[in-house]
């Protein structure tokens, strides 16, 4: 499965939720508002980077600039995607929105 | 591959539709088909046929008339859209109005359903 | 369908009721989708549980009690399963009595189990 | 006293215009007013004309023509609107369309502002 | 000021964001889903029964009825009012709405 | 205005950009509210400090950087104050160099403080 997160781990529980169904070989794609949980420095650093031992972790590279994140300021091994990346993403994995 | 595509916030509030625009874009690009895209919940908001956004703004009703010519479906729940205004006369013209048996079939018909 | 493979869809209710409209309008999709004779499962996490709760009564925001029907989904509208997971019904202080229908509890890992045979998800 | 209204999310899919409504009718019956309700972001969608919900469910619409029917001054966002489609031809007769001025107006001629 | 959360303290961080600016005399108002943070036996069950300690705290009647709530699964102390009380609230404090 | 006593009014932005219009819908009003010559104030809280990062380029999801707005709200629409909460760009990991311009930081109990003097607050 792939498991979208598009909200602000700050705002909603859709990353926790999301993080209770994950299981091995599963990947995450955060997007929208979800990217500032893969921010470094932020309040989710660490549990991201718990996440990142078991699971790919992917990021939409649309989504960072449109927000000024710049690609340093990412966790290091989340992967950055564009959209053709997200397309195969959701060929391999079943996509499962936690909104 | 097919991918079904299900839209369920409004336009311009929420991103929803302009991430499903842009997956859309990048998978008829590298070749694979949309098998329809069925807007349900507030969703069905971004088939309305008056939108007038700011000109230096995107205009979802112009995004949406483009993908329907490329020949997506575009399927608007018609008792989400019934609650909401959405009726035949407002609807865009590049929106069909059906019912939500479509949803079903298109989970049935496409290789890969995704939600925004 | 005859022959043909049924495909296997699942609603994901994760919202309160009332609060929003998209525990009942995945009910009105749930009640149209139990014509076409495939393999319909409900699964009710996070906020979703609450949705089956006992006793609701919505007369007073001039709301429509919508909660009835989970009642009738498996036997009047043919959903295959209707799951709930424990783990959020004890994190709300509710448990298997204070829920409106008959239903299966999982426990998050057998849930997850049961996703593995899904070709869809539809989530609410 | 009078109160000033925003609403900020659209019908049906939120409950925030239902609890405005439930606020609004039980100030009048305690003997305050309403000095206006501003429908912004979403909340423009509540005053579309075209609605036609399920007949045993309450209809917005018609909730609001009952508080314009009131005295009760129902403004849509101009802005918000035409994003939304909601323009003249689409507005309810309870609604009237007018800039965001208005809604800074509520704020200085109400004594409490309230958001739903 | 009245801080009003409508908002599911299970999704939404609405709560604990008000919960930062209620200062003594202040009130808080659950309502829409907001109500389940004073579900007796929920997660939120010992964070409300603090703030009760210091700050009124309010529920509205229609929106526990709705959900099924019974008034004795109500957290001790949490004011149950209709909403005439909402607006006498609104009258005695300054409403601002946290979602 | 004249002699009339000013109205205050704050916005309190609680809102990351782009995932919703909340932030940029908010500053249309900012900018209406400038000719009115009353006292608006701007408070940024919780995931709306993210709205004052600097370097946003939304040209990739084809949406308008508005951000650049904020630069002028003082100088051209007579916003009274720019705030922005302590605590919520500590918790993103953020500083006073991330932001796009200049403002006044506040912990969260001057902030509350500054809340008493107002008559009404927009929440987006």
């Amino acid at each position: 499965m792939m498991h979208i997160v598009k909200r602000s781990p700050y705002e909603s529980s859709a990353l926790s939720n999301a993080l209770n169904y994950i299981v091995q070989g599963d990947i995450m794609l955060l997007t929208e508002d979800g990217i500032y949980a893969a921010k470094k420095g932020g309040k989710y650093e660490s549990l991201l980077k718990n996440l990142i031992q078991k699971n790919a972790v992917y990021c939409l590279l649309a989504d960072i600039k449109a927000r000024g994140i710049q690609d340093g300021e990412i966790i290091e091994n989340v992967k950055i995607i564009d959209y053709k990346g997200f397309v195969e993403k959701a060929i391999e994995h079943n996509p499962m929105t936690w909104a | 591959m097919k991918f079904g595509v299900l839209i369920k916030d409004g336009p311009y509030t929420h991103q929803a539709m302009d991430s499903a625009y842009n997956f859309i874009l990048a998978a008829l690009e590298s070749g694979h088909e949309i098998q329809g895209v069925f807007f349900y919940n507030e969703g069905v908001c971004n088939t309305c046929g008056t939108m007038e956004p700011p000109r230096d703004e995107r205009n979802i009703k112009n995004l949406l008339l483009g993908l329907n010519e490329k020949g997506i479906r575009l399927i608007v729940c018609v008792a989400a859209g019934k609650r909401r205004g959405l009726v035949s006369q407002t609807v865009s013209c590049a929106g069909e109005i059906s019912g939500l048996g479509q949803l079903l079939e298109l989970c049935i018909e496409s290789d890969r359903m995704i939600t925004f | 369908m005859g022959e043909q493979e049924k495909t296997s869809v699942m609603f994901v209710c994760r919202t309160a009721p009332y609060g929003t409209i998209f525990e009942q309008e995945a009910i009105e999709a749930m009640v149209m989708f139990g014509a076409y004779e495939q393999d319909i499962s409900v699964a009710f996490v996070d906020d979703g549980v609450l949705a089956l709760k006992k006793g609701q009564d919505p007369s007073l925001l001039g709301k429509k009690n919508f909660s009835m029907t989970y009642m009738i989904l498996k036997d009047d509208f043919e959903i295959s399963h209707i799951y709930v997971e424990k783990e959020s019904l004890v994190e709300r202080g509710m448990s298997e009595s204070d829920l409106i229908t008959e239903v299966e509890i999982l426990d998050r890992n057998a849930l997850r189990q049961k996703m593995n045979e899904m070709k869809a998800f539809l989530p609410f």
